[in-house]
């Protein structure tokens, strides 16, 4: 244990060191993101599904679309459901059990990404108002961690969303029945782009890894449309931003953005 | 449908767009509790309680070279329109979690090694901003424990209503309007220690948003010096 | 730690010496409550809202009233439920979570008081037999305790419950929609008034504070109706009553509850 | 609807109002307890079983000054008409809270600090007044397991039914009847230590009810001795 | 605790000795389960109930039988759900609370055995296909553990089952109504008996106690039906079995399953 | 109802009935575990991850005389064709022990006391068999991640199709065919660790499924080793 913590603590030094000099520990620039591979199709049971890797962060996403219930005072429109787990082979400090705040967080910063973005036209979804519409469950899991699940879950939510067929059902005797062989396109809006970046003294860094993260003061992610607009952000970590730090990020966030959605859009 | 804001900019609840609902807030409510704040802040009726710094329980929590601290945000059942089930949500474990992380670089911990300071806070009733408000009596309530702190954390919310910024979103404003952005910000630091945003701001509304909000957070902030002063220094006097 | 438990020993030998001359050590009779200060409407978004002091035990209690479905086999009557809660902030020793024995043992004493009572006539509360009723949900929050917790939940609870309206709900299509803006007073039957009391030694007190509750041998809370009848009673703690004790108790909760009953029913 | 009682003051189950159900007890029925109890209280099919004085888990929950008492009252899911969810109810927990208050005065554990006694109990039939038969059985597992104690508790519960003040009230009557008040009592010391009353009693109903109740306590109390003699002194020889 | 867990140890050294000369510590032979008792209507309230004892391991399980809704997509099939639970007094090691492991493998052990068997013909257990069905539901509670918990509870669950008898519902606007007075007897198809071993060293005994389980390297649960067939099996325990030894255990059971499969039938 | 098999024999995804799926295991998937692997065995695809020896918490779960085993197989929620609940089901709690216990005799933690090997199994997409493949990944995980062992585990099942005896049982065979015997086998050590049976055999039919079943084992083993392979003795060379 006790080499180890020494480690860990000239591992921050270096970092801070670096970044000093305007350098980063793994040779990237501020602002750069690790490297991103999506691969969608991964779990063909499901009726989407995406493999991210993030640098060494990797998390699988797969998409069911069942009917189900709408919720109530809500039954003009379909039903949309994101959740995350930390699987407790993706990390030494993972436990079974039911998810703490940390993983609470997550799941939430995911969903309200997608559905603040207005991704999805639920409305479009909806079988028999206020009775029966389509529900679409967003479930990612997280295989190995090295900072930044936001944005890896993020984007691995939406490749799979993008990527997703939508099953089609008729209405039998007031209940719906699966037809077979008929799918369509998901319903989609726009391509919401999270962008999680970290302050580490007065540095700003684009998407930290997990040695990073100890270091940080504290961190946003800051998640854009594709009309260049920002819809939804969280702010983390126990110290703060200045204003001026705070329209930095939004900057950064926007430009990093237009690249990622890029790649997201390739898969459509 | 409600109109959010009339021809003269005016809005549901008769504010301007850069008026804040009224705020009152009362200092050392609680007898039981090292420190305590009732907030009313527009319809939300809101108390936080302070207990600490005390020995931790369960002990691996512990931090052998500092303080720590622990934040509750709950919402009585009757405290919104649907009665709500008394188990905490995921919504409040999250708002717990972004309420400690926004007070906790004010606190200064690090002369009670090895033990907790617990801030209980309780919705009784809530009306939009919540958990700005919330975030006002928890840190009146700090500094009535007599809790170390680096700087107050005053918090508001602004938003975007009927296309304009406007500051301090009420309920329906939440419900119908465009964006919510709830900021918390330590007045003589500078600094925003709590941030989120929910619905669609252009890269200017963005910016307008957060200066709106800061806007709010001093006002606040007037207002929890006048609440501790009225406690310590009775009729304003030191 | 030390200190305070000498103190708590002190206080506790004062108030048996106290007692061996027929005192208490805030000056009460034995049978003297504190001082009560009932609100009602505190809550505006309740259905019905209180907030009680009793002494330094304070107690907010909302009620909140939606329609439901019947329980299975009461299809002809109205739902009533009863819950409290000690708030972490009310207590040092109250701990977040799930409901210990005693909160939960709370919980139920005051539900029976009202419920056995009859104070609410459920079956004018059905909208179509066995399927749609009118559900009546109250919630008590204690703010700080400080003994006798009972009293003061039940007297905010009968309170919130006597101040409450109930809106009016039509049936369309088999479902119930509310009427908006018009409200009636809920069909009230009688006024339970509940008397708490605690033995120490031979003494038998009203309204114990926390410092007397530690002293304890044991408790009696005993709720009466309008009519002077005895209609719900829970002994508690760790010894016993003689059968004189149980019929004096049973007298002074009789003539005790006169009096609150008087100050609960101004607020009809 | 039943008729719970007839013009010649009988009740539905052919007793008269003053008389017990049938109660039989059987004593060290269960090979791992360290004692135990089998009672049939008219329909309620009861066993209880005593582990300890043992070590405490966990052990923030242990007297440092004297052993503690804890209990569990549990329905098994085919006990009831309707089946039971096994998880327990808040009633249950409730009930498992009076019935451990009820034997704490009568266990003497100051000898044996840091431990525990536990006492279970499942109702594999439940009848009315299954609390009071739960305790009955409690009470001889416990001496059957060697406990010290002051006193025997015996319980009982009397009632209101077709306004005639009854003892022991049945299913039925608990159901569609007036009130019902569970009596614990400790015969020698004269000390009632479990009571509860649903139901609406005038001030001379309550005192008849509970002379009634404390009547059946006492008749209960000679079926306990009876089997506790049964089992320690074969054929009521010493 | 010392002088126990050398008893312990004594006990086993004698258990293996003894074993290594083909005896038993009480005496059975290898393949001689204990003496079984059955008791039958032990619990009137439900509709079948049974209490086992198998040398000192009792059991006491209750049938109840009720209309339910049926399980998606098994719409023209009745519900059966059997459980298991060790109460708290059956065991000084046993523990109030939600169950283990062990429990829940006991659990699904039985009612895999009831199940796989097709003991029960759910097809004529259906009140309105898809939307009404008879459930019964198999609860077992271990009164006293000795081992085998798994043999004893199964046959409680069949003795229990095979002695019960099926309320009569009538349907009265799409809704099962009772029918007093009216039952029949279960739809019973076949007579499963299950079958434990437990392997230690070369040796299979049969039936073991808790003495002999905690000196066993491996257990196996082999459940036949009237026809002489293997329906369910379960291996269990951290040690394997070589194919010999699983073949002369099927042996065992189905010669073993046909005596206990005689006193079971008795009780019809 | 699909047909299972045709008038040749051939099953409804063209196997014979001596043949396994495709199985391909990979080595060293995860950065983070001490050892893993992934594999796909038809269309299963599933992850295991082994973590220690390591301290264990809760610590009163430690053996002072040797390390212990934990083991855990969960199923994400879009790996069956109704969406999961994430929530750990009974039969993902038994499977998870019936695994721990095939594994349990080939591991060697005599010399780890007060440590835990966790073996973590995630279920990415199920088809027939997946405790076996899970087995058979978790196998070769707990080499990768360097824990002593006495031999291999390696699994499949077997079972009873359209009245044939076949080996490896896929999903539609599964639900809709009369048997399925899921089997692990330490290969060297000729020793059955995992059985299970749900179906009707003969004693004959049973005979030659557990031999057909091990056949199956004997296969996996082969491409167990060959993953193993590649990873430390790329290319084949030692």
């Amino acid at each position: 244990m006790t080499s180890s913590v020494i480690i860990e603590q000239l591992k921050r030094e270096k970092i801070l060191e670096l970044l000093s000099q305007g350098k980063r520990i793994d040779g990237r620039e501020l602002h750069d993101q690790r490297s991103l591979s999506i691969e969608t199709g991964v779990i063909p049971k499901a009726n989407g599904s995406a493999r991210v890797k993030l640098g060494d962060t990797e998390v699988v996403t797969g998409v069911k679309i069942q009917p189900d219930k709408p919720f109530p005072d809500l039954g003009d429109k379909g039903i949309l459901i994101c959740t995350a787990e930390i699987l407790p082979l993706a990390d030494p400090k993972a436990e079974p059990g039911p998810p703490g705040e940390e993983v609470i967080e997550l799941a939430r910063v995911v969903d309200r990404g997608i559905r603040e973005t207005e991704m999805l036209d639920l409305k479009q979804l909806v079988l028999i108002k206020d009775k029966s519409v389509i529900g679409i469950f967003v479930d990612s899991s997280v295989l190995n961690t090295d900072g930044n699940l936001f944005d890896a879950c993020s984007y691995a939510a939406v490749a799979a969303i993008l990527s997703c067929t939508v099953p089609k059902y008729e209405i039998k005797d007031d209940a719906p029945v699966l037809v077979e062989g008929v799918t369509s396109k998901p319903p989609i809006k726009t391509t919401p782009v999270s962008v999680t970046m970290a302050r580490i003294g007065d540095h700003i860094i684009v998407d930290p890894t997990a040695d990073e993260e100890a270091c940080m003061n504290a961190r946003i992610t800051i998640t854009t449309n594709s009309d260049g607009n920002i819809c939804a952000l969280q702010k983390g970590g126990s110290d703060g931003f200045t204003i001026e730090q705070l329209i930095k990020c939004s900057e950064i966030a926007l430009s990093v953005g237009t690249k990622i959605r890029k790649q997201l859009e390739q898969l459509m | 449908m409600t109109q959010l804001m009339n021809e003269n900019g005016i809005r549901c609840d008769g504010r301007r767009i850069d008026q804040i609902r009224n705020v009152s807030i009362k200092v050392g409510v609680l007898k039981n509790a090292d420190g305590s704040a009732y907030i009313e802040f527009g319809k939300n009726k809101i108390l936080a309680g302070v207990f600490g710094p005390r020995d931790v329980h369960p002990k691996h929590m512990a931090d052998q070279d500092s303080g720590i601290l622990r934040c509750r945000y709950h919402m009585s059942p009757f405290s919104v329109t649907e009665r709500k089930n008394p188990a905490p949500s995921r919504r409040e474990i999250e708002i717990s979690k972004v309420i400690k992380e926004a007070l906790q670089s004010a606190v200064i911990l690090k002369d009670f090694p090895r033990t907790v300071v617990d801030v209980f806070i309780e919705i009784l009733q809530a009306d939009g901003g919540s958990r700005c408000a919330a975030l006002d009596a928890a840190s009146v309530a700090l500094v009535d424990a007599g809790i170390p702190m680096r700087d107050m954390v005053s918090a508001c919310a602004a938003g975007k209503v009927a296309d304009k910024i406007v500051l301090d979103v009420n309920d329906e404003e939440d419900k119908e309007g465009q964006a919510d952005m709830p900021v918390a910000y330590m007045p003589n630091l500078g600094k925003i220690t709590l941030m989120q945003l929910d619905g669609i701001l252009t890269p200017d509304e963005y910016k307008k948003c957060l200066e709106t909000a800061i806007g709010g957070c001093k006002q606040v902030y007037e207002i929890q010096k006048k609440a501790l002063m009225e406690k310590y220094f009775k009729n304003g006097e030191a």
